[in-house]
């Protein structure tokens, strides 16, 4: 089977410091892949570069084969690589509604037309709201998002990047901050979704990752240290090496 | 050649003016995040202050008085001293209570001030242009062989070094400018070691009008002053620090510079289109540098 | 469940979405006003000074375009009316001195051709530098503007260029007047200022229904979210460059559409109408009236215009008491007169 | 739902601003004054004020009806002005309008004329573009550049020590600095005098440091300097001049009389300023009627009397006597009674031309110097040197 994403030899530096290595990844459709590391071992720094924000220093991002290393995030999204941010990004002044319909449209097109109504583009309305529906957030749909609550918000973040009609989702740190039930209701919704799409999952709650992935990568210092299932990563010397090298993280693999 | 001097004399004594007035429009910008569009008029009220206290005509709305008129040079300290605090009646009234709203309402606020400041000199002083006379010596035109330049224009240049030597070291060597531009890069940090953030830019704010009364008092002698004097000064130093970068301060000083030879030299050889270039240079710097020549969004 | 957003509360940025019937039935009844008011108070003086109103709303309701819906800062907006004004009335006194649709089409036209290469520019810049660079060019058009004198007039203005133009033009030594005709039939003529009042209306009602359209339309919703979220808006797959150049055009080819009206009106143009401060005072219409309401800016330029004749008419230091009524307004009404109309509407269940 | 209550209001609160504050008084004769207040020449339009205002004391009334000035500010700017001057004629009732300083307000207004059937007389205005204009559109001031060019050039002349110079021109960057050139030059060409750039100098009006001007002239070789620049700004120029010593070798010839407060802020920095104008105070020594309008004036204002207070004193009262003669204050018999009216007013009979609509009066020759003792307390005069009779400077007509 061919990847969906493939990353050769990727390379990202920042000044003099190397946040990415030769990365060499490749994910597969209908799976859920995530990538843990340290702090700092380059995780946010590779979903940027595989979806554009920032460019690679060297190597090359693939799309089911096409090359797409210096293409604009635009472009990327309207290929189905999509993503959500580890800091909220999300239209505040707008409702969850709105935030949901303007990904829904810009997939479905319409943008172009001036003069038209937007609740004349009915097949964006109706997708928008079963994306609402299916995130739970019926009840405050027509609030502005900046007086939800922060958890509702996290969930708009996840409903934004589902509306662009994604085949590639990355998700950096969806949970981060969200209280345990909530977690819950999105590790479901996460499992749902690379049921249906590939999914890149970053995540620093190692149980959540071990019980839901498909495929674990482990980055430390920018390079890739293991890939394999779940399983096979959690006895793996190397990750634990990079993990118990800092105290900090120690805690992280004694969650069982 | 001695034209040639001459243009090169009066492109430093151009961008001089400008640098003074530039440079504390930027120290409000850089710690304030305030594009004071009063700042011409405080200039201009750097310049009545000026002659006022050197000629002793003091006007207050008819409550005249007058008295002998102070030295040159001490009038040079206090009328900066009076804009200075005028600036933080202004900054405690009207700048403080617009601290967390977008910058374009500051903006417009002290457009209405620009508007209010040049009303009240009209009012006060009214229309008629005047000069601040300055020490003898300094009337007449200082001969090197057959180059004559005026003395004026030699004090002024060094009146420009002086008074940056001075900011530079208030700037690197006292606790209240090393907080400054402590301040200015990461406000959070530096709250958080007990620096007084806010009396930090209040001190910025009255500094940066100081320097606008130092501008004003030191054109005195030069230029007539006007209450609309500031207007086109305020252009000139919104476009310089644009040229420098907004919040650096060494770009400031390259930008004056620059902008004060390109006048200079332009309104000497291509008349016309002369302005035009400054314009357009400030559109490429912007495009391709739009932290500026010299900025990096940093302010030292 | 579609007319769903119609039910939306909308934040304070954003109302009108969707002609709810009270806006409509507002709308109307304003408009029917305006359009009875000529005929009520027939003093000519007060024609012109709506009219000018009426312009300068436009102009202010462009610029808010700009800011209020796609969320970018123009310093000088001014100089795009200013640029379409001198295109209609050289093209008037050089080219065609009858056809006042022609002139319009060639002041709008020819702003949205200077307009077009600038904004690719600008967009590629972000927040500040944008802003910045508006005001580069709008300096730079007011510096050629005042300059050029054998085109323009210089600094007189364009009654100092007509010796230029064409021969009967030149004898008449003023932009000519213009019979506004609608197909084989004459409506006016802009020597009648109650004439000029209902072209201006009508162009400047006709704007406001496209804009409004436009601002409600699945663009509009598009440069909302560029508004919102500039980064957001490009991972949600908006080309953020092009939509915020389609925003800047937009807003240029309104701002060129009150140009050529104000060339009607005066039938004359001069540099310091293109003037940084003028700009910034069609920014303070805008924030004064309310930004991100259509018709907020539209009261802006009324209240500012009024206060400024009616303060400069009354006392030669009209300076002091504009001044103190600006940093008064930005003080207390931080939201705008439109701002303060949906403070009071706001019902307190809302802001739960 | 408020909003719109909001809305209705601040439509009412806009009407009710507009509407006629009160039903106009008809008993005075509206006179509309549109002068600059603010900006660059707020300086000249006050003194402007002052001379209209003078005139209108004197006048008392016309046609047995007081005399009302509306003074409106136009900011030097023209739109400005063209507004002022509709709010002027079509909410105050004003039955003329008097004033204007710059020459491109005065020809936007001047188009605007036709619309507004009002007689407008400019004081000011020195183009002359303004001959034969529009039946409407006076000028009855300063004299026209034509005048002045002629006036400098006879002056230059009759001066040994200027025929000799080679002249540097420079004038402001405007309709009115222009035609100043254009005038001066040519004539002085006519008559043999040297003109370094003949293409001229244009600085903006808003020009505040001439350091470069003055590099450029001393860097021409020329000996004298032709300056067309604003009552207000001469002074400063002068001074400036002085400070690089350029007033040593250069003599200086101005297109316009140079404001009297601002010679008595340059001081010394401002002698030897030659020009040709209508009016200089000391003309007193050869006039008494001068005399006797000076010692008015300083009662009335207590400031130096200025050419500009003058000219806009007898333009004002041209305007006047032609209501009174009109016996209406119809527009078309107002100005029908302003061609070929004269008035004898402080500088000699000042006539305004049948035929194109300008003044012709007699005008002096003028040098700044150190003042004599004068009840003015003037420190810098305007030395009249020559007089001109009316003949001599045109324009035939």
């Amino acid at each position: 089977m061919e990847p969906i994403i493939s990353t050769k030899d990727l390379m990202r530096t920042f000044g003099g410091v190397t946040a990415l290595n030769l990365v060499s990844l490749d994910i597969y459709d209908k799976q859920l892949r995530s990538i843990i590391g340290p702090n700092g071992a380059g995780k946010t720094t590779l979903i940027n570069v595989i979806t554009g924000k920032l460019g690679a220093s060297g190597g090359e991002v693939f799309y089911r084969g096409q090359p797409i290393t210096n293409y604009s995030v635009h472009k990327r999204v309207r290929m189905g690589i999509c993503r959500t941010f580890q800091i909220n990004s999300i239209f505040m002044g707008l409702t969850v509604y709105e935030n949901i319909r303007i990904a829904t449209q810009l997939h479905l097109g319409g943008s172009g037309r001036v003069f038209a109504r937007r609740t004349s583009l009915k097949k964006v309305n109706q997708e928008a709201e079963s994306i609402v529906d299916r995130l739970n957030l019926n009840e405050v749909a027509y609030q502005s998002v900046e007086n939800l609550a922060y958890g509702d918000q996290r969930l708009v973040e996840v409903g934004i990047a589902l509306a662009c009609d994604p085949k590639v989702l990355l998700l950096d740190e969806p949970t981060a901050g969200m209280s345990p039930k909530e977690t819950r209701h999105i590790a479901r919704l996460i499992q749902e979704l690379a049921k249906e799409v590939a999914v890149v999952l970053v995540e620093h709650d190692v149980e959540l990752v071990m019980t839901i992935s498909d495929r674990l990568t482990v980055l430390h210092q920018g390079g890739i240290i293991a890939e394999g299932p779940p399983q096979e990563i959690s006895n793996n010397c190397d990750v634990k090496d990079a993990y118990l090298g800092s105290t900090k993280w120690a805690p992280l693999l004694e969650t069982d | 050649m001695a034209s040639v001097i001459q243009i090169i004399l009066n492109g430093l004594v151009l961008g001089g003016v400008f640098l003074i007035v530039a440079i504390g429009l930027n120290i409000i910008y850089g710690l304030n995040r305030v594009m004071n569009l009063a700042h011409g008029s405080l200039y201009a009220l750097g310049a009545y202050f000026g002659y006022t206290l050197v000629t002793g005509k003091v006007l207050l709305f008819g409550l005249d008085f007058e008295f002998g008129g102070l030295n040159f040079f001490l009038a040079l300290i206090l009328a900066p001293a009076l804009v200075g605090l005028v600036g933080w009646v202004l900054e405690r009234v009207l700048i403080e209570p617009m601290r967390d709203r977008p910058m374009i309402y500051t903006l417009i606020l002290t457009y209405g001030l620009m508007f209010l400041i040049d009303g009240l000199i009209k009012a006060n002083w009214g229309d008629t242009p005047h000069y601040i006379i300055p020490p003898e010596f300094l009337q007449k035109p200082v001969y090197i062989g057959d180059f004559s330049y005026p003395a004026y224009r030699f004090a002024l240049l060094v009146g420009v070094a002086v008074v940056m030597g001075l900011l530079m070291t208030l700037l690197n060597r006292t606790r209240m400018g090393i907080n400054m531009r402590a301040a200015a890069d990461i406000p959070e940090m530096v709250s958080a070691l007990g620096v007084n953030l806010k009396a930090v830019r209040v001190g910025a704010f009255v500094l940066g009008c100081v320097m606008a009364g130092i501008a004003g008092f030191l054109v005195g002698p030069l230029y007539p002053i006007l209450p609309i004097m500031g207007h086109d000064m305020l252009i000139s130093s919104f476009v310089v620090i644009v040229i420098g970068g907004l919040g650096s301060l060494r770009g400031v000083i390259v930008a004056a510079l620059l902008v004060g030879f390109v006048q200079a030299l332009a309104e000497a050889v291509i008349t016309n289109f002369a302005m035009v270039i400054v314009y357009m240079l400030m559109a490429v710097i912007l495009v391709f540098k739009p932290y500026g020549i010299l900025g990096e969004g940093k302010f030292e | 469940m579609s007319n769903r957003t119609n039910q939306a509360p909308g934040s304070l940025l954003r109302r009108w979405s969707g002609a709810h019937p009270l806006s409509l039935g507002g709308f109307v009844l304003v408009v029917a006003g305006m359009v009875v008011l000529p005929l009520v108070v027939t003093n000519p003086f007060y024609q012109n000074l709506w009219t000018r109103i009426l312009i300068f709303g436009l102009l202010a309701m462009s610029l808010d375009v700009l800011l209020g819906f796609t969320g970018l800062l123009s310093f000088m907006h001014n100089s795009y009316l200013g640029l379409a004004a001198y295109a209609a009335g050289l093209f008037t006194i050089n080219v065609n001195p009858e056809s006042l649709w022609l002139a319009m089409l060639v002041g709008v036209v020819f702003t949205m051709i200077i307009a077009w290469p600038v904004g690719w520019l600008q967009v590629r810049t972000g927040g500040l530098a944008f802003a910045l660079l508006t005001m580069a060019f709008g300096m730079m058009y007011y510096t050629v503007a005042w300059k050029w004198h054998d085109v323009t007039g210089g600094d007189d203005g364009l009654v100092a260029a007509i010796e230029h133009g064409l021969p009967k033009v030149a004898e008449e030594g003023m932009v000519p007047y213009l019979d506004i005709n609608l197909g084989p039939w004459n409506l006016g003529n802009t020597s009648d200022p109650v004439h000029v009042y209902y072209l201006v209306l009508f162009i400047v009602v006709v704007a406001f229904i496209l804009t409004h359209r436009m601002v409600n339309s699945p663009l509009g919703a598009v440069l909302e979210a560029i508004r919102e979220n500039e980064e957001r808006a490009s991972f949600v797959g908006i080309n953020v460059r092009r939509f915020k150049l389609i925003g800047w055009l937009v807003a240029c080819g309104l701002a060129g559409l009150a140009g050529t009206l104000w060339m009607f009106l005066e039938r004359n143009i001069a540099p310091d109408t293109m003037h940084a401060f003028e700009g910034a005072e069609v920014l303070m219409m805008v924030l004064l009236g309310g930004m991100g309401s259509l018709w907020g800016p539209f009261l802006g330029a009324g209240i500012f215009i009024l206060l400024k004749d009616c303060l400069s008419s009354a006392t030669e230091h009209w300076e002091i008491y504009v001044g103190l009524v600006v940093i008064f307004l930005v003080l207390f009404l931080p939201k705008g007169v439109a701002g303060l109309s949906s403070m009071l509407r706001r019902k307190p269940s809302e802001n739960k | 739902m408020k909003k719109y209550l909001v809305l209705a209001l601040t439509v009412v609160l806009a009407l009710s601003l507009a509407m006629p504050m009160a039903a106009l008084a008809k008993k005075p004769v509206k006179i509309g004054v549109l002068v600059p207040l603010t900006g660059i020449v707020a300086q000249g339009g006050q003194e402007m004020v002052m001379g209209i205002k003078m005139a209108a004391a004197v006048k008392k009334t016309i046609l047995g009806r007081p005399i009302q000035l509306v003074v409106e500010d136009t900011r030097v700017k023209p739109a400005v002005a063209v507004s002022k001057a509709k709010k002027l004629v079509y909410k105050d009732g004003v039955v003329a309008l008097i004033g204007v300083f710059s020459s491109g307000v005065g020809l936007a207004l001047a188009k605007n004329m036709d619309q507004l059937k009002v007689p407008f007389l400019s004081t000011h205005v020195m183009t002359t573009k303004f001959y034969g204009l529009n039946p409407l559109v006076f000028r009855c001031g300063q004299l026209a550049n034509d005048q002045t060019a002629v006036g400098n050039v006879q002056g230059i002349l009759a001066t040994p020590d200027l025929k000799k110079r080679k002249y540097y021109v420079l004038v402001h960057d405007y309709s009115w600095g222009h035609d100043a050139a254009q005038r001066f030059i040519k004539l002085a060409k006519a008559n043999g005098i040297t003109v370094v750039n003949p293409d001229f100098d244009r600085a903006p009006i808003k020009t505040t440091d001439w350091s470069t001007y003055l590099t450029k002239i001393k860097a021409s070789g020329a000996d004298g300097i032709y300056i067309a620049l604003i009552t207000n700004v001469i002074p400063h120029f002068a001074k400036q001049a002085t400070d690089f010593g350029l007033m040593k070798t250069c003599r200086l010839v101005s297109g316009a009389a140079p404001g009297p407060l601002e010679l008595e802020e340059g001081g010394s920095a401002t002698y030897g300023i030659f020009g040709a104008s209508d009016y200089a105070w000391d003309l007193q020594r050869f006039n008494p009627k001068a005399k006797k309008w000076n010692a008015a004036f300083w009662k009335m204002f207590k400031t130096i009397p200025s050419d500009a207070a003058a000219h806009s004193y007898v333009g004002a009262m041209n305007l006047f006597n032609a209501i009174e003669k009109a016996g209406s204050t119809d527009a078309k018999k107002v100005a029908a009674a302003l061609r070929g009216i004269s008035f004898d007013g402080p500088y000699g009979v000042v006539r305004i031309s049948a035929k194109d609509n300008c003044m012709r009066n007699a005008a002096v020759l003028t040098e700044t110097m150190a003042a004599p003792a004068n009840p003015y307390g003037a420190k810098v005069y305007m030395k009249v040197i020559k007089i001109f009779p009316a003949k001599v400077l045109g324009p035939p007509e």
